[in-house]
């Protein structure tokens, strides 16, 4: 229910410049997601959203209004905090009801809803513990409650799970999306991982050194990265990047053979960079003639519904490639990597622009 | 329970233990109650005379004049306790939140906050003196200068001002050291909690009262505790300010005063009763002792429900 | 660790640092004003004792703000002349900061063995150092001075070392206690986990992370043993021993009203431990306060 | 031998240096070690030495019931004409100062007898062509005369509490009268007489319109700063002051008068009181040599000297005063009648001196009657002073 | 280079007992993984190897030397904690050289060994550095130097990896397993996710309640769990347990139809728990007539490389089902889900014990 448009926004800290110009329209109901590298200014963003600190410069819009100096609590935004920022000293009743009495709502009204959050995040039997008595999954619950007995229209979401363990987080993972779609409120959600990323995102914001690297949904960016950095960025194990000369259909990496995945795109002074994704390799032990780039087996990584094998290519680039479960490779083996056909990703030598064929 | 193993562990602990418990053992305990059985005897000046249970307990509290001079530095006792609880610690609370806001200069206001601190007990007692003179103190120069002349009082003269005049002499030494205590307390309090309560509010007062106040318990506990303690063992500051005697007629007469007037004697008293004396050291001992145990206890539960 | 602090201190400043709402402003208007006429109040008296140090009496009693005539220093002249000053601030110096290290050492150590240690008997103990603090010393005079007659220390400075150390370790034990209770406990694994003694455990890796507590312990203490003049009244009788304040109140008995005199002394006895603390502020503040680390 | 002595005379050291380098001079062979302690703390001090067994060989101790306190746990030498013949011809009110009551013993050398009097600087009465007063109606008349000129008339504070009883009975005696001193002795009178109310109501009046703008915050190094700087034409207070005025004022022209009753013929009566007393360690390694000292310490010699040096009156007989204001002192102190509270009320708990200073802070603040403090008075002090006890 | 063996190690704290008699032999230049839900023993047995906390009963050999009651640092052992533990007031250097020192080493020794250290760790730049102004992969680096120095036979680490955000993770992962093929030593790893388990042990011991549930190699683990516990903890998502009865070759759920995948064990009463892992299950979009169970989607998350379909049994058991990336199905649709053949394990209904057909 809420819309936001940021306009050319900065923001410096002393004279550091943290944000360099972010443009972003963001949809009512939209679930978004911001992910890039620590320190890119992925918090920096959310607490400009969520007015905790000032904008240095630009504008930023809520459903039309301008929030610039607007305070954080009469902004109708909540926000839940990565170490969840739950008040030691209150209950978890008192944790949702702290916010809900301070908008004025009558008793009947703050008890209501937080029967209401308690039930749909099953906290109801724990209204009463105090949150040093509470698991780290119950913790972060609290925390979402918090924010929803207030029924912001935009939810901010800081690194939600970064401090639960890998049970509890896919967990959680499933509630937040279901939250999403019970609510129906916009939902801006920060972190490092792409599997949450992908997983929940309508649409994804890689950031990188205070910019925008790209906007899109998971798919887009899986599949059409803009650039080398979003293509490492999001996937994995991440994409391998293979500096390659280009003489007619056939991409040839110095001492490691050549492949023709297809279609390539032009390149005004044949380099380019070949991005390969761990699932569009083949690996096949060596025998001469392959068509394929010679690589040697560095270690083979089991994980039970597949594997992974990593391997060097003759310039020293580690390639990591996909296979079935009961693939086995000596260390040290000589393997020929292939490209499946429609498995290529191309980028400018350069500037490590996405080359289209 | 295991026993303590004169090896290892045990010893090492013991080790630890034992030389500040002997310290304590053997210079405060030990004269201690070697002098808390003085209020057992009955003497006569400075000669111990017979034993006599609990006679000089009873005298301090139910004989006349005794009995009203007690409960005379008892009541101005409990005025002082709450009275540096307000302006104390309360004060030094709320500089905490200021200082705590890193505003320009709050470098500066810091060390001066607690510059006071440092200061003898002498040193401010001489300076209020001066401060409070009737006829050329700084209070009442000031207050003639901006036409309230009505309001000048001779401070320290007067039954219903002088108590208070000590006390704001007290608060002005000592307000620095709530006040650092507070300022490490609220330190301690994470960022996002602050920013969680900026989401829901802008009210400064709910801020303080339902989140910072709430967080800085361990630090309250070490003020609360000090200060009951400090307040209830006052004696420095009114010794020098106002005399041995509680002057004017016993308005700022406290325990403290009481207790060594009694046990010393001083010039105009004569006599000097170490009977009475410890006996009234006793009573302050056990009702500091059992209240700030009580208090403390309850303030650390406080902190352990964080 | 302090990361926990810079982040604390930076959310802090960020805190108060909102755009210009009128609102906002105003509110931290008054915090600064508040901030502002406290610093005044406290640093108007120290001035004005300063001031006073060099008028004569009637001086201060006709201008008490005026600014003197600070060449005029003959009632410091008379101090220095008539008293031991140098003496009486060396031993003052040796007296407090012998009583210090043995009261930060003691009370550490009772606070560690209490703090980090469950063993039978350990809450008595904590109760036994919390009676010392509430203990009217002033009482126990006689018996006390007969103790260190019997030890035969009387007119000698280690009596008031010993007297002053058994009183602070009480507080001392209180304030440390809490602290070194809240240290993380993997820390004392890892350093077990190296082959660290149990006093190297203490001495190497747990003590300097309690340093912010020893700070507040240190001040707590540091300045009424500064500042004493009882004890030293009772104990010692040598001139040469005298600490600072009883010298001076010895000395300025003599000049109850010759107010010139008495605030030269008193800013006298006082300009040491001021100038060490202005000197050392940034690192007293900065280890008080940094007891933001956890 | 070394002989250690005690004092709280701080102000007093550099004479007593002098003293005593004349004593060791004449006794060869015997050093004195004089020290001095703060007055305040010096009960406390000297009892902790006392009793901890490591007192002075010689100390000064007070009169009255101070010495009481000292004296009957057993700590001093017991002094008589056998070991000091000087001390027959001591006058038997300074002696009985330094007595036990009980059994009469005598512990202690006198050294000074001290008057509460009205201390005035003369130049001011002079400048304002003010006489000194022999009614009290006369006094009011010129304390309005100098108030009417700017002079502050008297600069007394009662802040301090025992300046109270400075002022009570250094003002009041003439008011009060001899006839009601002899009653209260004999036990035909107490505080509730209308001579004593009278005479405290009058005091109380008298400094309400003549003390200095808020006196009962006034403690007493400022009062006495008052008068020394000339700001104040009057102190009432004690020949001790006399001393310190001079120190602080060389410049200073100073007379005094006895505080005048209500008419002329009443009787101009100061109050007199002895100060204390050098006494002797009973425990003392250096008896023999104590006691020669205390033989110096009454001897002529030693009182002119202390009367010469410290500007006091001291009780050793015969002295003369060289110095007019002292000689003054000693002829007011033909007509005197002692210092009530100290010299008779302060041998038990609550003391007159706690009380009568308590009493008249609350008079001056408005507090209390005059009627009402001697009703305090006597009850309070009956207490432990048997004739009130009924 | 070391070799452990517990035999019957029971640990009690005051009165509550939390580890019921372990038994495990660890073999030298082994890398063995401790897994187990929250609170199930993992780090207190890792503690009383260390001898951090004595054994309550039961007896710890290493190397064939009883350690009951040695002291901790005479175990030759090093440990990396959870929250890495660093001394905040030494510098890197420092951190790493206290306990070299008090190895009683020379200086020239604690220089070369942290020299090393520090080189295969990367940390050389940083070795002036205090843990404050390092990121969380450096600290973690830090804390592994720190063990390394000391040589020690055997390392314990307990869930080194979870303060880290998952990029580095990975990164750091790798660096762990290289550290093991070039040291040689023996590692206990403690760790909540099964990746990590997965790619880095030899052999995975997995708790639960204070007991071990198997140990055996990831693939053994993988493939052959001995219980529904161990079964639904390693994999991820988790194998799905469908309830089903018994008859000839089907097996039949409830309301929602039957499989047959292919040989079945004995089953007394005819209800068995058939377990399937999301890459065994096949989707189809209902058509009548099918073979397997009739479905609905409840969601689907796509992961890139591939996308897991989750839907709903007849009987409400929630299965998740991989499928290609392209995979596309409504919510709510009706499906068919089947097993691929060899993809079924089968479990008593009665313990959860494995059956083998
Ligand atoms: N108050 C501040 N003062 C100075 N610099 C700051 C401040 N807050 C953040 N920064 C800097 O701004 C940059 C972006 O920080 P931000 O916290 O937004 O990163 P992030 O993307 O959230 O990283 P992470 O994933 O580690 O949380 C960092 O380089 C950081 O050091
Ligand atoms: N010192 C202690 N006193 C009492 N109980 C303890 C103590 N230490 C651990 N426990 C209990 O022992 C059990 C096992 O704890 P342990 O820390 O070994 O779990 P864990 O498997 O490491 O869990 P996690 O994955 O959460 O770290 C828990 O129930 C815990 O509460
Ligand atoms: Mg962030
Ligand atoms: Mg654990």
């Amino acid at each position: 229910m809420a819309q936001l448009s940021l306009r050319n926004i900065r923001k410096s800290f002393k004279s550091v410049q943290v944000l360099h110009g972010i443009d972003l329209d963001i949809n009512e109901r939209e679930f978004v997601v911001f992910v890039g590298p620590s320190g890119c200014g992925k918090s920096t963003l959310l607490r400009l959203i969520a007015g905790l600190d000032p904008i240095t410069e630009g504008e930023f819009h809520l459903n039309g209004r301008l929030m610039n100096g607007v305070a954080p609590s009469r902004r109708g935004i909540a926000m839940v905090f990565q170490s969840y920022a739950l008040y030691p000293h209150m209950d978890v009743y008192e944790n949702m009801a702290f916010g809900a009495r301070l908008m004025g709502l009558t008793p009947q009204e703050v008890e209501a809803r937080i029967a209401e959050a308690a039930r749909m995040l099953q906290l109801t039997p724990l209204l009463k513990r105090r949150p040093r008595e509470l698991s780290g999954g119950q913790r972060q619950r609290v925390a979402i409650g918090r924010a929803l007995v207030r029924k912001p229209d935009l939810f901010l979401l800081d690194e939600p799970l970064s401090n639960l363990d890998a049970a509890l987080r896919s967990e959680v993972r499933l509630e937040i999306a279901r939250l999403h779609q019970q609510l129906g409120a916009t939902m801006i959600y920060v972190t490092h991982d792409q599997v949450e990323a992908m997983t929940l995102a309508d649409r994804i914001v890689v950031m990188n050194q205070g910019r925008i690297e790209q906007v899109g949904s998971p798919r887009e960016l899986y599949e059409r990265p803009a650039n080398t950095f979003v293509a490492t960025f999001i996937g994995s194990p991440r994409m391998t990047l293979i500096p390659v000369t280009h003489a007619g259909e056939q991409l040839t990496l110095e001492g490691a053979g050549s492949v023709a995945p297809g279609q390539l795109p032009a390149s005004p002074d044949g380099r380019l960079t070949l991005g390969v994704r761990p699932d569009a390799l083949a690996i096949t032990r060596a025998t001469d003639g392959d068509e394929g780039f010679a690589a040697s087996v560095i270690y083979t990584e089991y994980l039970g519904d597949n594997a992974y094998v990593y391997a060097r290519l003759g310039d020293g680039t580690q390639v990591s490639v996909r296979t079935g479960p009961d693939v086995q490779f000596a260390a040290d083996e000589a393997v020929t990597v292939s490209v499946r056909p429609g498995g290529a990703h191309f980028f400018s030598a350069e500037d490590g622009k996405r080359l289209v064929a | 329970m295991p026993k303590l193993r004169m090896t290892g562990r045990g010893l090492w602990i013991t080790l630890l233990i034992v030389p500040p418990m002997a310290f304590v053992a053997l210079f405060i305990v030990y004269p201690i109650l070697l002098a808390f059985a003085y209020a057992f005897f009955d003497w006569q000046g400075l000669r111990r005379g017979d034993f006599v249970w609990l006679e000089n307990f009873h005298t301090v509290l139910f004989v006349e004049p005794y009995r009203s001079w007690t409960l005379n530095a008892f009541k101005n006792n409990v005025i002082v306790f709450f009275a540096l609880m307000v302006l104390q610690n309360g004060l030094g609370f709320l500089l905490a939140y200021a200082l705590w806001r890193e505003m320009p200069g709050a470098r500066f206001h810091r060390i001066a906050v607690f510059l006071p601190v440092v200061l003898s007990t002498i040193i401010v007692a001489y300076l209020f003196k001066l401060f409070y003179h009737p006829l050329f103190g700084v209070i009442n120069i000031s207050l003639r200068s901006i036409g309230m002349g009505w309001l000048a009082q001779p401070w320290l003269g007067q039954g219903n001002t002088a108590l208070w005049g000590l006390i704001a002499a007290q608060a002005w030494h000592m307000v620095g050291f709530p006040t650092l205590v507070f300022l490490a307390g609220m330190q301690r309090i994470p960022g996002e909690i602050l920013d969680a309560v900026r989401m829901e509010t802008e009210s400064e007062w709910v801020k303080i009262t339902k989140i910072v106040w709430p967080l800085v318990a361990p630090s309250a506990t070490i003020v609360f505790t000090l200060l009951f303690v400090g307040a209830f063992n006052w004696f420095e500051l009114p010794y020098i300010m106002a005399g041995l005697d509680g002057s004017p007629f016993g308005s700022t007469d406290v325990l403290g005063l009481y207790f060594y007037r009694t046990a010393f004697g001083n010039v105009s008293a004569g006599q000097q009763d170490f009977g009475l004396g410890s006996a009234l050291a006793v009573l302050i001992f056990i009702f500091i002792a059992i209240f700030a145990t009580t208090l403390t206890i309850r303030l650390r539960r406080r902190e352990i429900q964080l | 660790m302090s990361t926990a602090s810079a982040t604390a201190s930076r959310k802090a400043m960020t805190y108060g640092d909102r755009p210009g709402m009128l609102a906002s402003l105003g509110r931290d208007g008054l915090l600064q004003i508040i901030l502002i006429a406290n610093t005044i109040i406290m640093l108007a008296p120290i001035v004005i004792m300063v001031f006073s140090a060099f008028k004569t009496t009637p001086q201060i009693f006709q201008a008490p703000f005026s600014i003197p005539d600070f060449t005029q220093v003959g009632n410091f002249i008379k101090i220095w002349n008539e008293t031991n000053f140098l003496r009486y601030l060396l031993n003052s110096f040796f007296v407090t900061g012998a009583s210090m290290v043995l009261i930060l050492t003691l009370g550490t150590m009772a606070a560690y063995a209490i703090g980090r240690y469950a063993f039978t008997g350990s809450s008595f103990i904590l109760m036994f150092f919390l009676a010392g603090l509430t203990l009217p010393l002033k009482l126990a005079i006689i018996p006390l001075f007969m103790l260190m007659r019997d030890l035969g220390i009387l007119n000698n400075q280690l009596s008031l070392i010993f007297v002053y150390t058994a009183m602070g370790l009480p507080t001392t034990v209180f304030i440390m206690t809490g602290f070194i209770r809240s240290l993380p406990n993997e820390l004392e694994d890892a350093a077990r986990m190296d082959g660290a003694s149990e006093a190297r455990i203490m001495w190497a890796i747990m003590l300097p992370l309690v340093r912010p507590a020893m700070v507040i312990a240190g001040i707590q203490n540091v300045v009424p043993i500064w500042n004493d003049f009882f004890f030293p009244l009772v104990f010692i009788q040598n001139d040469n021993l005298k600490t600072l304040p009883q010298g001076l109140t010895t000395f300025m008995g003599e000049y109850t009203t010759d107010w010139g005199v008495l605030f030269s002394g008193l800013t006298l006895s006082a300009a040491p431990i001021v100038i060490i603390y202005i000197v050392l502020s940034k690192q007293f503040i900065a280890g008080m306060t940094s007891g933001a680390v956890k | 031998q070394e002989l250690s002595f005690w004092s709280w005379r701080q102000e007093d050291r550099a004479a007593y240096e002098q003293f005593i380098d004349t004593f060791e001079a004449a006794n060869p062979g015997i050093t004195v070690n004089f020290q001095t302690f703060e007055a305040a703390n010096y009960n406390t001090i000297l009892s902790t030495a006392l009793a901890g067994g490591t007192g002075p060989d010689v100390m000064m101790v007070r009169a009255y019931g101070g010495l009481e306190n000292v004296a009957s746990a057993g700590y001093l030498e017991p002094l008589s004409t056998e070991t000091i013949p000087a001390l027959a011809d001591f006058a038997a009110p300074a002696l009985a100062a330094e007595s036990v009551r009980s059994d009469g013993t005598l512990y202690a050398v006198p050294f000074a007898s001290q008057t509460q009097l009205v201390i005035y600087n003369k130049a001011i009465f002079d400048a304002n062509g003010i006489e000194e007063p022999q009614t009290w109606e006369e006094l009011k008349a010129l304390s309005q005369k100098l108030k009417d000129a700017g002079v502050i008339p008297f600069a007394n504070g009662t802040a301090t509490a025992w300046q109270n009883e400075t002022v009570t009975f250094g003002l009041g005696s003439s008011l009060m009268g001899k006839d009601f001193y002899e009653g209260l002795m004999s036990g035909d009178a107490d505080f509730t007489d209308e001579r004593f109310t009278n005479a405290i109501g009058e005091v109380a009046a008298l400094a309400a319109d003549y003390f200095p703008d808020g006196f009962i915050g006034l403690d007493y190094p400022s009062a006495q700063q008052l008068f020394s700087s000339g700001m104040a034409a009057m102190f009432v207070g004690g020949s001790y002051e006399l001393a310190t005025f001079r120190s602080q004022n060389p410049s200073i022209e100073l007379g005094m008068f006895a505080a005048p009753g209500a008419t002329a013929e009443d009787d101009k009566l100061v109050g007199l009181y002895f100060d204390g007393g050098y006494a002797a360690n009973a425990a003392g390694a250096n008896k023999e040599a104590s006691i020669k000292f205390l033989n110096y310490l009454a001897s002529l010699e030693f009182g002119q000297a202390f009367a010469n040096t410290l500007n006091n009156i001291s009780t050793v007989p015969g002295v003369t005063f060289d110095n007019p204001l002292l000689a003054e002192v000693a002829e007011l102190n033909q007509s005197s009648i002692p210092y009530l509270m100290l010299a008779h009320f302060r041998y038990g708990e609550p003391s007159g001196s706690v009380l009568i200073q308590g009493e008249m802070q609350k008079l001056f603040a408005g507090q209390t009657t005059p009627e009402a403090i001697g009703e305090a008075l006597t009850t309070g002090l009956s207490a432990w002073y048997e004739p009130f006890k009924n």
